[in-house]
């Protein structure tokens, strides 16, 4: 059984030459996903199970004056209530969580406020109970009191002169440097890279604007949730989503001050992520709860919760100056950004920073970035973070100074393109990138090269966003059948199993169905990092592909020993172990594996990775679209995405993260946005009035893959899970000013944004 | 010698220079060599011995992995880099 | 006041009984009651869908329904679409459709296709992306949740 | 450094003009207002005057269920107005499930009767067509298969979607109370936001359309950002009646623009009268945009509510008008 090729979904092969990889096998995990059986995080259950609720700030800023929770406590049904009180004093640290990095009192004081509450929906207590009913009541009988600050929601308010400061101690940080400055900006740095000032003089044609992007949501449809039960042995069970089970273990040693070894963190199935499940929200109270009352606790979040008290992605100001010669080639360009980190540190800039020109060789170029802190929930990772802001601007000011140098927008990008041994702004060269390649599908494609419905718009744009390489293991043993077993710690949110699985089966030239993979528990697989960063089947793959390789010379050994010949004489393809010079001596897997307990034990390879090699990825969107001019409602009517893979693995899943991502930028691009109003408090916090698409929104969404191959990966991968939410946005806005002749500079492009853009 | 990129903001500490050559074989005895040329370095990028969390590094293109052990080679290019977050 | 309500249903076919509060949601009895958790939870309003379920032959999002108002209704929910070990046609257009990632979602939509094709064995693409609108997904951008419901439509009515 | 470009806020700075002083669905002010539903006792009452008998005895703390999918919404986010101690499930009274098309063509609907069989009726399909607009957006399927047309009254939300139809449609609701039945033209039952003229120990028990007779035309649209599951930004449903190629009834009714759905004078008197032209459409439309009185909000600012009052005010006309047979 194989998966779908449908054709308006079309991959533009480079190396055709792999059994397994380029396949479309259905997911190890798929039939437990159709008939309900598989176990997400809310679904856990355990003997004694308590539930968990979590007392949220009704305030955007405010210093904690008291906490009396007796009466609480007093409530039939109620087990324990806890507060940051109950967290151990430890002195600070710096955290590394994978691939973002935190200060541990940050952290702590994210999870459970201790003197100030600094957003609405910022946790500040927790309470067990017999059931969640009760739990929920029992929050209601928690008295606090506040003094209420004034608070700042933009990065404007916050960078103002004499803005309410969130922290007192926070300086800021300039790369190394503490300025010493108290300050909401946590952190302002600079890329320099040539001479701008020189550039915009040998300018023609000069387009610069400001533009302006809101928090929104990842948006994924299952709440945030953990379980933990602190056994009287003193190990911390915890079953939970997570895009990073090993970040979870860590985080709660550093949180709860205890051995790692002590905590088992097992990663449930994870109803999506986005970026969003990689930061701890509700384990470590529901450990702390789970301390106090010596049973299995569960907190599940409601939506409300999820949108006011997890990690949205920032809202934004981005200023942006460019500049070209009139036959179109830019002398310089500088993007000013300043990004919301939310409560703490930590907005994506830098990223942002980092992506704004990936897809340009640029002589001469200047970045600046601020991270600022706001009374909003701290931001967390979503979809390639900071780099769709970016591109909201810096795309479309290129689509305005292709016009102004009456070039084709996709003409003006190839003429710039980045390609390998480019310099970035940022410094670091450029290896096998395939920014030309996604350009050039671009314009051949049908849909650009046909005619534009009468009223339509059309639109374009590409965006950009790295692969992370970081730590993964693997782990392969061979059964007496011959088919294996391969565990491994990324948390599959996509189908990720299946695709290194797929890598495993090439090595071993068996088929993917003889693989099976399993997503398993932090005691029993090597450290793995985050399922994020487009690095999943990029690295935990690569692991695979390693501890294939290690299978695959034990079994020749072994055949090796079993025949006494000499191992450098054997081979192993497709699954047959041979002998190079003696064609009688042959063995399949399958009789290999038959005899591996008598002759030496079994065959289990491994491998702990950290792989450098790692390519970015480019996608490219052609939009067609229509407005209502009455109302500003926009229709989507065709949508393209291009992208390049490096290597797709398993297209089906390849395109569905194209697919996936594109229709978040199109709601990011439409009407997604925390709407605030004056008191801080998000108005919209449901999936009725926070308006993702739904089915009926959305046309098909073609894609084409494109394969440059990564030099650095065995297969040629290149992670996909995120660049492709980068271009819509741009891409959307420049189809609407090709419909009606209005820029749009703000997001999202609601209908009664749109109305007003075409008033003013 | 390896070839040092100066970011912007710490040009303070090179008089304005952009670029530095360096000797050294891995990334520790680059930025301590540094740190003789031009001093400032080891107190900008490391905290007791250890890189700052909010500074990375490139060799070459590629964010270093192993970190002050990293091995540098005498046509490498270096650079400090702010950290960054996010992922998906 | 009494605390719990003993309710009669019939789900997937067979006859369940089980004791509730009013309180209580059918979603919550589904999954914390009768232990039943393939229908998911995604907003606890109507907005989502990931719990839809089909009483007496009509989808409804579980968790407006109270527990206690599905005294004698027939009530099917995602664990009583294969027929045993054999795949409905919709289960299968969709793990061969590659129509999910995450999965959190697919159960809903499960139900909610089969509801569709009972009553409409050859809808349009229109009228599967309208049916399918109280069902959100965040992973697929819809493309291939349509498609494989166009191609169980197909199987469907070839059997 | 660039120089900063001026800042222009297309929204015109919502934070600042927000004012909830009535919302049109409900908004979640209260922090700890939770999403579970607190401790409520079921009642599942057989007949109309049992129903009536424990409503009346609740002392205000009950509330009629037919489909939940506002109320069991509203009891678990705490909306204070909607306090009940009791819900009252009224799915087990025989005639509020009933459906009925009568000799003199009038159409009875329980107000238990969920939406998917109204618009599966036939009945409905022939004779009441425009009903279904209404019916058939009303949430999604899922939610379609649960909420009624009496619900969707008797919640008294400004933005609900069927309550403009059913002034369009002259519709009657007959609502028994311990004193016995009485009948309320429908645009005389909200009251404002959430308030009705419905008693709380009354219940709705039916709605009664009557027979329009010849030339009639009736429609509602609505105004939403994405094309399903969202709360109108505005609404408006409508009705004609055309002889001789002359308006001689139009009605015009706005929901989302007011505290409650308005049934706009202005609009009756531009269209009756008049012969069938889009200049008397266009009046009627300006008027209905002169008429809405509504705030800004999350769904869009008042300025362009008022604008979408005109523009969907003359697109159902056009379509109410065509359905009559007058294009």
């Amino acid at each position: 059984m194989t998966t779908k090729d449908y054709d308006r979904n079309v991959v533009l092969s480079t190396q055709n030459d792999f059994k397994v990889v380029g396949t479309r096998p259905v997911r190890h995990d798929g039939v437990d996903k159709v008939t309900g059986r598989a176990i997400y995080g809310a679904d856990y259950d355990a003997s004694g199970l308590l539930h968990g609720k979590i007392l949220r700030s009704p305030h955007a800023h405010a210093k904690i004056l008291s906490i009396d929770t007796s009466k609480a406590e007093a409530l039939d049904g109620v087990q324990a209530v806890v507060t940051a009180a109950d967290f151990p004093e430890t002195a600070d640290k710096t955290m590394e969580l994978g691939e973002d990095e935190t200060k541990l009192r940050d952290l702590r004081g994210n999870i459970l406020a201790k003197d100030k509450v600094l957003y609405v929906g910022h946790a500040i207590a927790g309470v067990a109970a017999s059931n969640p009913h009760v739990a929920e009541e029992a929050l209601s009988l928690i008295e606090i009191k506040y003094e209420v600050l004034p608070s700042v929601m933009t990065t404007d308010e916050a960078m103002a002169d004499g803005a309410p400061i969130l922290h007192e101690d926070q300086t800021t940080e300039e790369l190394g440097n503490d300025s010493g400055i108290v300050s909401n900006v946590a952190k302002h740095f600079q890329h320099i890279k040539g001479d701008v000032a020189e550039g915009f003089k040998q300018a023609e044609v000069i387009v610069e604007r400001e533009y302006n992007t809101v928090t929104v949501h990842q948006g994924y449809i299952a709440p945030h949730n953990g379980t933990a039960f602190w056994s009287a042995d003193g190990r911390l069970h915890i079953w939970c989503e997570t895009q990073g089970s090993f970040v979870v273990r860590d985080s709660l040693a550093d949180l709860l001050d205890i051995p790692v070894s002590m905590i088992r963190v097992t990663p449930t199935e994870i109803g999506g992520g986005f970026g969003g499940k990689i930061p701890i929200y509700v384990e470590p109270v529901a450990a702390l709860l789970s301390k106090k009352t010596g049973t299995p606790v569960k907190i599940v979040m409601s939506r409300k919760e999820t949108f006011e008290g997890s990690g949205p992605t920032p809202g934004s100001k981005i200023k942006i100056k460019v500049g070209a010669t009139s036959d179109g080639k830019i002398t310089a360009a500088h993007a000013w950004m300043a990004m919301e980190a939310g409560a703490y540190a930590g907005s994506p800039v830098g990223a942002a920073a980092q992506c704004v020109f990936a897809a340009y060789d640029l002589e001469n170029g200047l970045i600046d970035g601020f991270d600022v802190v706001v009374n909003k929930p701290k931001t967390a990772a979503y979809r390639a973070p900071g780099s769709p802001n970016a591109a909201f601007g810096f795309e479309q000011a290129l689509n305005e100074l292709a016009e102004k140098l009456g070039m084709d927008p996709i003409d003006l990008r190839l003429k710039n393109v980045a390609t390998e041994g480019t310099r970035r702004v940022d410094g670091p060269v450029f290896q096998r990138i395939g920014a030309k390649e996604v350009l050039e599908a671009m314009r051949e494609h049908p849909h650009y090269q046909s005619e534009k419905k009468s009223g339509s718009g059309r639109g374009v744009a590409i965006g950009f966003w790295f692969n992370i390489g970081f730590d993964s293991a693997c782990n392969i043993a061979l059964n007496k059948d011959g088919t294996v077993n391969l565990t491994e710690g990324s948390t599959d949110i996509g189908g990720s199993r299946t695709s290194i699985a797929m890598q495993a089966a090439e090595v071993l030239g068996i088929s993917a169905e003889d693989v099976r993979p399993s997503v398993v528990d932090t005691d029993t697989v090597g450290f793995t990092a985050v399922t994020g960063g487009s690095r999943t089947t990029f690295a935990t793959g690569w692991a695979a592909y390693e501890a294939a390789q290690d299978v695959k010379k034990q079994c020749i050994e072994r055949a090796a020993s079993i025949w006494d010949v000499n191992a450098e004489n054997l081979q192993m393809e497709d699954g047959v172990i041979s002998s190079k010079s003696d064609s009688e001596l042959k063995m399949t897997l399958k009789e290999l594996g038959a005899q591996l307990s008598d002759t030496g034990g079994g065959i289990t390879g491994r491998a702990s990775v950290k792989p450098r090699g790692v390519g970015g990825s480019f996608c490219g969107n052609i939009v067609d679209l229509s407005i209502d001019e009455e109302t500003g409602k926009i229709t989507i009517e065709r949508f393209t995405a291009i992208q390049d893979a490096g290597k797709a693995i398993h297209p089906s899943y390849v395109e569905g993260q194209m697919q996936g991502g594109s229709a978040q930028g199109i709601g990011w691009a439409l009407n997604e946005e925390y709407f605030m109003n004056d008191e801080g408090r998000m108005t919209n916090s449901s999936l009725l009035d926070y308006r993702m698409p739904t089915a009926l929104d959305l046309p098909m969404i073609d894609t084409v893959i494109v394969e440059v191959a990564n030099p650095g990966h065995p297969f040629g991968v290149r992670g996909v899970g995120e660049a492709n939410i980068v271009p819509p946005t741009p891409a959307i806005a420049n189809a609407v000013y090709d419909s009606s002749g209005n820029r749009i500079t703000q997001l999202p492009m609601s209908p009664v944004a749109i109305l007003e853009a075409f008033k003013s | 010698m390896a070839l040092v990129f100066i970011p912007s903001q710490m040009q303070a500490l090179t008089n304005g220079q952009a670029r530095v050559e360096v000797e050294g074989t891995n990334v520790k005895q680059i930025i301590e060599n540094l740190d003789k040329l031009h001093s400032g370095f080891i107190n900008r990028l490391l905290d007791e011995g250890n890189l700052k969390p909010s500074i990375s590094i490139a060799v070459d293109g590629d964010i270093i992995t192993m970190g002050l052990i990293e091995k540098v080679h005498p046509n490498s290019e270096v650079h400090f880099l702010p950290a960054i977050s996010g992922g998906n | 006041m009494t605390t719990k309500t003993h309710v009669q249903t019939t789900i997937n076919g067979e006859p369940v009984d089980f004791l509730c509060e009013p309180r209580q949601s059918l979603l919550e009895c589904l999954r914390d009651v009768i232990g039943l958790t393939g229908t998911k939870e995604g907003c606890n309003d109507g907005n989502c869908g990931a719990c839809t379920v089909n009483i007496d032959g009509r989808i409804v999002t579980s968790c407006l329904v109270l527990g206690v108002e599905a005294q004698g209704a027939s009530i099917e929910t995602i664990e009583g679409i294969a027929d045993g070990t054999n795949l409905h046609p919709i289960q299968l257009a969709f793990l061969e459709g590659a129509a999910l990632q995450c999965g959190i979602c697919t159960p809903g939509f499960i139900v909610a296709t089969k509801a569709l094709l009972e009553k409409n064995p050859d809808p349009t693409e229109h009228e599967i992306r309208f049916w399918l609108a109280n069902n959100l997904c965040r992973c697929t951008g819809y493309d291939k949740i349509v498609r494989a419901v166009q191609e169980a439509a197909k199987k469907m009515q070839e059997a | 450094m660039l120089p900063t470009i001026p800042y222009v806020r297309l929204r015109l700075h919502l934070n600042g003009i927000i004012d909830i002083k009535y919302d049109f669905f409900s908004v979640r002010t209260d922090n700890q207002g939770g999403s579970l539903l607190k401790w409520i006792d079921y009642q599942a009452p057989e007949s109309v005057a049992d129903a009536v008998k424990i409503l009346a005895d609740s002392n205000g703390n009950a509330r009629p269920l037919a489909g939940g999918t506002d109320l069991i919404v509203q009891l678990r986010v705490k909306d204070p107005r909607v306090n009940a101690e009791t819900v009252v499930d009224i799915k087990k009274i025989p005639e509020l499930n009933q459906m009925d098309y009568d000799k003199s063509g009038g159409l009875t609907i329980g107000a238990a009767v969920p939406l998917h069989l109204i618009y599966n009726n036939p009945d409905v399909i022939k004779h009441f067509p425009a009903i279904i607009d209404s019916a058939s957006l009303i949430g999604g399927t899922p939610i379609q298969g649960r909420a009624t047309l009496g619900g969707n009254l008797c919640n008294g939300a400004p933005s609900g979607d069927s309550i403009p139809n059913l002034v369009a449609h002259n519709v009657v609701a007959t609502v028994a109370g311990p004193n016995g039945t009485r009948e309320i033209p429908v645009e005389d039952v909200c009251t404002g936001p959430r308030q009705t003229s419905i008693d709380s120990n009354e219940l709705l028990v039916s709605l009664y359309f009557p027979n329009p007779g010849d030339g009639f035309g009736a429609n509602y649209i609505r105004f939403i950002p994405r094309n399903e599951m969202d709360i109108a930004v505005a609404g408006a449903g409508v009705s004609v009646k055309i002889s001789d190629g002359k308006f001689v009834d139009g009605r015009v009714c706005l929901a989302s623009v007011a505290p409650k759905p308005i049934l706009v004078e202005g609009s009756s008197k531009a269209l009756i009268g008049q012969p069938v032209s889009d200049e008397a459409i266009q009046k009627a439309a300006e008027a209905a945009r002169d008429a809405a009185s509504p705030i800004s909000d999350m769904r869009g600012t008042a300025e362009y509510r008022k604008h979408l009052c005109e523009v969907l005010t003359r697109r159902a006309l056009n379509t109410a008008v065509e359905r009559a047979g007058g294009k």
